[in-house]
């Protein structure tokens, strides 16, 4: 990879500038009217560098990325799979890009439709009868969904109900959406098969329970069998169930979380409907839910009137939770998210619940063979697979995070790693539908590399990576001494 | 099938070793009944050639219109440079930066991002981003409840002065836990909050004052006296601010004696297309006592095993994958990608380019105003600056007004009777530095034409 | 200053290095007399937010039609994967790749590239990339001259229905060095090229012979039989074809017996937008035997010291900058990165992508040829099979219909009077794969009201 | 930098593709009228890969290039100046893109603006009285520029006129354009200081000289001091000038070729008005004429009537050299030349110039002061100039090309070596307008470190470069051993 770069602000020099980019200077007189009590005395201290030096510093940048676009990126829970150009390229029409929020409907049919179209083919996927599209990440529809479970008890006038049950496997988004939302959570074992335990659940369930949040398949990487008991338990005590739809993945176009029985759902189109993620997002996670929760949808919402499309507000939804969002949410992504389902198509939404299966079982298999240890051996790999390193651990002392500074080296995004929290070592595994089996292979053959030398060798492994533009980081330095943000004296 | 590589070949001998033989084997563990056999109610694939035609006839239909909207989304001039790059592969397609060495670019650019939000507002520390400006208020008042520890009562004050939007995103964000959240009135002649308001929150239990500037109205607060007055009461400050205002307006970090105490905004005029209103990215900053209560992801530099500089997540232990819910917030995906775009607008156009920018705004916006309340028939509602918005009362109803300019390709503004009816048939209205003289001519014109049919008819 | 980075104090010190005192002294060589002081003529600087906003009038003032224009320049679909990753930096921004070891990228594509067009054409080997279609043939011409070792006479037939601006760059280009270019008739009822045109240069010396196939009206030529006599009189035979057909049609390599010799082409359908006629690119192929008479650079695959492959320019011998006025052609800058474009399209297309597109070009033609000579006063010009254009007779003049039709969105076609006035009224239309039947059926319907107008007029 | 990359051939598997880009199959009927003999037996060997497959090959590949956008990449007589990315973004506008070059002048009004003004632009700048924008690069310009000439010569029954005088400094393309058109090359001798002998060129003037080719600055780096002498000889033999313009980015906006006495030029756009290089291509050559060669411009040209614009064509200009290029030439390119020279405008024009030779007259003297020697140390640089390293080369024995390796593993492109051809062991080195001084400095800084280098350690430096993805490539085996195709077989 490319060599370090320096940070900006040492490129920065006084009066320099990409002055192509600046308006003509209006001169002062065009201030004369602004009270000198509320202007800014002094200029903020942003870099003064030129276009060429800018362009050469992010692309430069950019390259000490790794990323789908140039690495096999097996992250799981993360859904790292091929982002379509096409769904860039015209999501980004100038037509598009330049269209103001508050724009009258008159000139938003274009937008409107795709977005009408999606919240339709949305609730076909997840089997919802209803889809609101504003969240903007997957733990804002998480927020929006355990908020309408709230606003549904009380306006029942079921006011005690403020228990949400996790599932200890759970997402930290689960419990923190929970406190978000004023509940408080209770967290229920699984059982050595990866199930839920129905006892535990059974007692956790109550008058107080307002919900449970589950992910199914669940974190860890398998399928909850017993879904309809769950469902039957949790609704007999008065809860709604809470789909986090982050593995959706996993069993698009074979099952739908409607049909499980969930009341509530969120699907995070930046991970099932391949919306890019940014380096860390924008994300898009727009709620579905059961007839019940229809009039709690946050807003907007897009409705259709004979050929027309139009926003539903407030009037509309006099009950809704509210807004989440100051316009429409991550529009942009939307676009992109609806051009990946008219490209996929009904047959390529099952399609990509059968290949990501394929890929992870096939992939599961082949490091059992090799010699790794998977956590739940006995079950079929969803989307995702969990391979536990403890015995390396304990027999080389070479962990999880070693072996995943390793594979840098070989040219792998690591996977997961030390989540989910109960699996000792672990290291999550996602392949997705859109990588080859070669990929796959080479990726067993860098795992049985790195097994050989850390049977071997195992300093190579430990103080990997050796060939990043940066050796292992001290992370424990960097919370102590925090340097965040740089100043002209900053010497670490 | 689209985007799925495997042949015949590869799924055959996949299949053999995984030891099933169909493809529907590996989901044997679902409860049959539950299996669908296909997505009624999703159509069939189109192809990319298909695509491409349907999306660029519906971006052709929405057409293009001059434009005088703002309101909390802002037309701005976006250099190609940014795009171009934030849009390649290493950035697009990458993940939050979980595995630092392999993600030095994004957590470089995370960095040089808080460096640069930090001296614009003139606060300490800046998170890596949140959703939106709408978000990141409501997440600043909850922020400002944990780290008021004076304050029990979870109550914050806001002008009526503030977005609308914003306010109902806080409720509806942060009423769940409690806060409540009281309306502030702004007076009608001139569009701010008086200071004079706060005076009968005197010896009560307030956590935090939000302080939008410039407020929705385009309007100038007394930042200062605002601020002091809270800070007198043991009241928190949360400042809403525009960035591209803030090349020139004093930064929350000077409000008053001690400057404000979160300051938060919507991030869009930074280099963010329109888009609809999303993807756009909100930012918060806040004073070093405060950083572990605030949400959101955060960079630091840090050193390698070598001794060299690198950057790395840090202080995770607030976030909710480490804390659970314990966390300061559920927020995980945040808007990495907007943020990098304004990183490298923010670098383009440097101190220098955004004052000419805010400055031309202003400019622009007194010609607007300037131009079109000398039709009969046209006043401004208030006197006293703007920033790049201002408010405009018209002698009849909004709505048919920015009808007939819409259907003359002209976007007049804002109808604000839906937010704010007891000012009449009010109008918000945008000029920023894309705006020509002769732009504004052409909506004076057209404003003047279509009044003049109104009241012939 | 727009694009230059330097500050006062920067320019103060290098001057002061240099020893001068102002700009103005670095140029005290140039002859006082010959200094001007300013560009009267170049208009004031723009910045980008108006040349932006220039360049996006202009774009839409051009509008968008339905066109089925072809004759040399096809709308086909360009996946969009092609140019977000052809106008990455690294290949926009780099130079013709000398420095090898720092040009991997762009000579394993040039490498990919040569593989891919001989594959497709038949042939052994593939240079870089030429200009375009027409100043390939132009080289193809001149290349013949050198390679045919039997031939003295430097003349070259070429039919009729070869493209008429191909013909033209060949004489312009070529006739400077004494080539003479005859030509050989059409038959007029087929719209080909009858081998038996060819007897009466039995015995004579002719150097090469021009095929292009599918030729200008979108016709098929008898090419093996053409080839075949070629070779058995010592002519070279120059195959000119277009790449999309290749995946369906006979490629050159596989003409007659023997093969063509040399195989050129414009390039433009294989991921190039129509972007008004350039940047494209050309083609050229040949026998390994004449690979040193071949003009353009070319790329080889060898070892580094350390034993591993790599990619270098090769045969410079044959350029202008070693053999100078003795090299192959004066070509140095070439379509670099339109050759990336294509070689991306070509991976993506694989044969069978490619094969589907021209096989539906070709069923696209059909069906608009169907449709539009079922109107009155529409005729087909020639019998026989076409590949996606088609000559059409109308029965009144094509000029004032095609204004009508461009008049309501709709490029009809080429008007082929100016070219081929012995056809008439002549038409030349083409139909791609982003043709649909609702198009097909819009021309037709309008076709049909403009004639009635005409007709009733 | 990255690692090297397979060949795409080598992920190919039958039956893989990115299906999403193909139409649907219209089935074998559709091809029924094609006959058997016409129709190809075997399908092409083109890869089988899909689409992420795609995607990753070609971004890892760019990876492997220095570019611009990346890297100071100081190639001599190449000009390689930021290309800006405005110019992309505008040119790319989907209008202009979408336009066929045969669709009606009503529907190309806005492109045909944007041409003529060009053209307009290019004449005020050059001081000519007519320009042609078709020309698809430098040497496709001199082509066109010499047979103007000749045109010329011939139209005034001066038949015998076909001998091409060139300074032998020239770039090849000079020599070689001569003999495209026909005329036969005679080579002039420069002095000591870098003119052209005007002596020789006396002798070499005669009743069978068509005209001189030069370039000017010349590629030795200086400015041609007596060039009015220069026109005066040829003119006086009846001979025109041939300005190459090449190395027009040093006098933009200083001096202009027209006032200097030349009949004929040729700028090279991807040069001087900055559009991009694209790893070997497009260029444009516009032409740019006096008024004796007006009739002669190569077709197409845009004309301008009242407020309509129109392309001119054989009926207007019925003694033009004719057609060079199948439509209008790289008319994208030419819209990326018309928006830099609309950004720069009159007074950025004339900072070009200056500025990049500022850079070049600063960076040739700090080198000398560093030790290095210049080939014309008496001289001023213009926006390049040569440093000679025979001494190195002598007493070192490390050569030009070892120096140029070296470069690469500081993160610098190598200027351009060995040419011009009569200056031994050099490097011709152009920074550039839009280079700063810190990247000067720098590349001093560097230059200084591998003399050093030279002298302590000259393996390091003989054996560079060591960082790329591949060591110093063999190209005598690359020409012996010819391998131009990838074979599924070909092991090298
Ligand atoms: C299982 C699970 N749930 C929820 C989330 C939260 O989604 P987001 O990051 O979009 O907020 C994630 C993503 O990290 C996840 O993996
Ligand atoms: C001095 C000189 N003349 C002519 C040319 C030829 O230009 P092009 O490569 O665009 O054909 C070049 C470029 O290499 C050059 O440097």
């Amino acid at each position: 990879m490319s060599a370090r770069e320096k940070v900006i602000f040492e490129y920065s020099h006084p009066g320099r500038g990409a002055s192509d980019q600046w308006p003509h200077d209006p001169g002062p007189a065009a201030l004369a009217d602004l009270p000198a009590a509320l202007r800014r005395a002094q200029p903020p201290q942003l870099p003064e560098v030129g276009e060429l030096e800018t362009v050469r510093h992010f692309t430069r940048l950019s390259q000490l990325n790794f990323s789908i676009d140039t690495h096999f990126y097996p992250l799981g829970s993360c859904t790292m799979k091929y982002n379509p150009k096409a769904c860039n390229q015209y999501a980004m029409l100038p037509g598009f890009l330049g269209r103001h929020p508050l724009a009258p409907e008159s000139h938003g049919q274009g937008f409107l439709a795709c977005m009408y179209e999606l919240q339709e083919m949305l609730k076909a996927v997840t089997g919802m009868e209803g889809v609101a599209l504003s969240p903007m990440a997957g733990a804002h529809g998480e927020f929006a969904g355990v908020a309408m479970i709230r606003a549904y008890h009380r306006a029942r006038g079921d006011l005690k109900r403020n228990e949400i049950i996790v599932p200890e496997a759970a997402h930290g988004t689960n419990p923190a959406t929970a406190t978000m939302c004023g509940c408080v959570v209770r967290e229920i074992p699984v059982d050595a098969q990866g199930d839920v335990e129905l006892q535990a659940l059974r007692q956790a369930v109550g008058p107080n329970t307002a919900g449970i949040m589950l992910t199914n398949p669940s974190t860890l990487g398998v399928f909850e069998r017993r879904i309809q008991e769950v469902a039957r338990i949790v609704h007999e005590a008065g809860g709604l169930l809470y789909y986090d739809g982050a593995n959706l993945n996993a069993i698009l176009g074979k099952v739908r979380p409607g049909d499980m029985g969930f009341d509530v759902i969120h699907m995070n189109l930046h991970k099932t409907f391949s919306t890019p993620h940014g380096g860390g997002g924008p994300g898009a996670g727009a709620v579905g839910v059961a007839s019940r929760l229809l009039p709690f949808l946050p807003l907007p919402v897009v409705g259709k009137e004979g050929e027309r499309y139009r926003w539903l507000a407030e009037a509309d939804l006099p009950q809704s939770i509210g807004r989440l969002s100051a316009f429409m949410g991550n529009a942009g992504v939307l676009l992109r998210a609806y051009i990946y389902m008219r490209l996929l198509g009904r047959d390529g939404m099952r399609a990509v619940g059968e290949y990501a299966t394929l890929n992870a079982n096939y992939l599961l298999k082949r490091l059992m063979t090799a010699g790794f240890d998977a956590a739940y051996p006995q079950r079929r790999a969803s989307h995702e697979f969990i391979v536990t390193l403890k015995r390396q651990a304990r027999e080389l002392n070479v962990t999880a995070m070693d072996f995943a500074k390793r594979l840098l080296d070989h040219g792998f995004h690591a996977p997961t790693t030390y989540f989910p929290l109960l699996v000792p070592e672990c290291l999550l595994i996602e392949p997705t539908e859109t990588e080859s089996k070669d990929t796959l292979d080479a990726f067993v053959a860098a795992m049985s590399q790195i097994q050989k030398e850390a049977e071997q060798e195992p300093g190579r492994v430990t103080s990997a990576p050796h060939t990043m533009p940066v050796r292992r980081l001290d992370d424990v330095r960097a919370a102590r001494q925090l340097d965040l943000t740089w100043k002209p004296t900053a010497q670490p | 099938m689209a985007f799925i590589p495997h042949t015949a070949a590869d799924v055959a001998s996949m299949l053999a070793t995984i030891g099933v033989s169909r493809l529907e084997d590996l989901f044997d563990e679902i409860p049959r009944e539950l299996r669908i056999k296909s997505l009624a109610g999703v159509p069939e694939e189109l192809n990319e050639m298909e695509i491409g035609r349907l999306m660029s006839e519906r971006a052709a239909a929405d057409g293009t219109a001059l434009s005088f909207l703002g309101a909390g989304a802002y037309e701005h001039h976006i250099p190609a440079a940014v795009w171009a790059i934030t849009t390649r592969g290493e950035f697009y397609s990458a993940y939050t930066p979980y595995q630092a060495e392999a993600s030095q670019g994004t957590l470089q650019t995370i960095y040089e991002f808080q460096t640069m939000i930090a001296r614009l507002t003139g606060m300490e520390v800046s998170n890596a981003s949140m959703y939106d400006g709408a978000s990141a208020v409501a997440e600043a008042a909850l922020m400002a409840v944990r780290a008021n520890r004076k304050s029990r009562a979870a109550r914050i004050l806001v002008p009526g002065t503030v977005h609308p939007h914003y306010r109902r995103v806080a409720v509806a964000t942060a009423a769940n836990q409690g806060l409540r959240f009281e309306e502030l009135p702004y007076c009608t002649e001139a569009g701010v909050t008086p200071a004079a308001s706060l005076a009968r929150y005197e010896g009560e239990d307030v956590t935090a004052l939000l302080i939008q500037q410039p407020n929705f109205f385009g309007r100038l607060e007394d930042v200062d006296a605002l601020t002091d007055w809270a800070h007198a009461h043991n009241v928190l400050v949360i400042a809403v601010v525009n960035p591209t205002s803030l090349a020139l307006l004093k930064p929350p970090g000077q409000w008053g004696a001690r400057g404000a105490d979160i300051a938060v905004g919507e991030g869009q005029p930074l280099g963010v297309p329109l888009s609809s209103g999303g993807p756009y990215f909100g930012f918060m900053t806040t004073r070093m006592e405060y950083v572990r209560q605030m949400p959101g992801r955060i960079v630091g530099r840090t050193l390698d095993v070598a001794g060299h500089e690198g950057f790395t997540l840090t202080l995770q232990a607030r976030e909710q994958h480490i804390r659970r819910a314990k966390a300061t917030s559920n927020i995980c995906t945040n808007q990495g990608l907007l943020m990098t775009a304004a990183t490298i607008y923010m670098s383009l156009m440097g101190a220098q380019g955004l004052a000419r920018t805010a400055a031309t705004c202003h400019a622009r916006t007194r010609e607007l105003v300037a131009a079109l309340t000398r039709l009969p028939g046209v006043r401004p509602a208030f006197s006293g600056p703007c920033f790049h918005e201002a408010v405009l009362l018209l002698d009849r109803p909004a709505a048919p007004v920015l009808k007939a300019l819409a259907a003359r390709g002209i976007f007049g503004g804002l109808d604000l009777g839906a937010y704010y009816p007891e000012l009449g048939a009010a109008l918000l209205v945008c000029a920023t530095e894309t705006k020509t003289q002769a732009d504004i001519e052409r909506y004076r014109a057209t404003l003047q034409e279509t009044l003049q049919a109104a009241r012939a008819a």
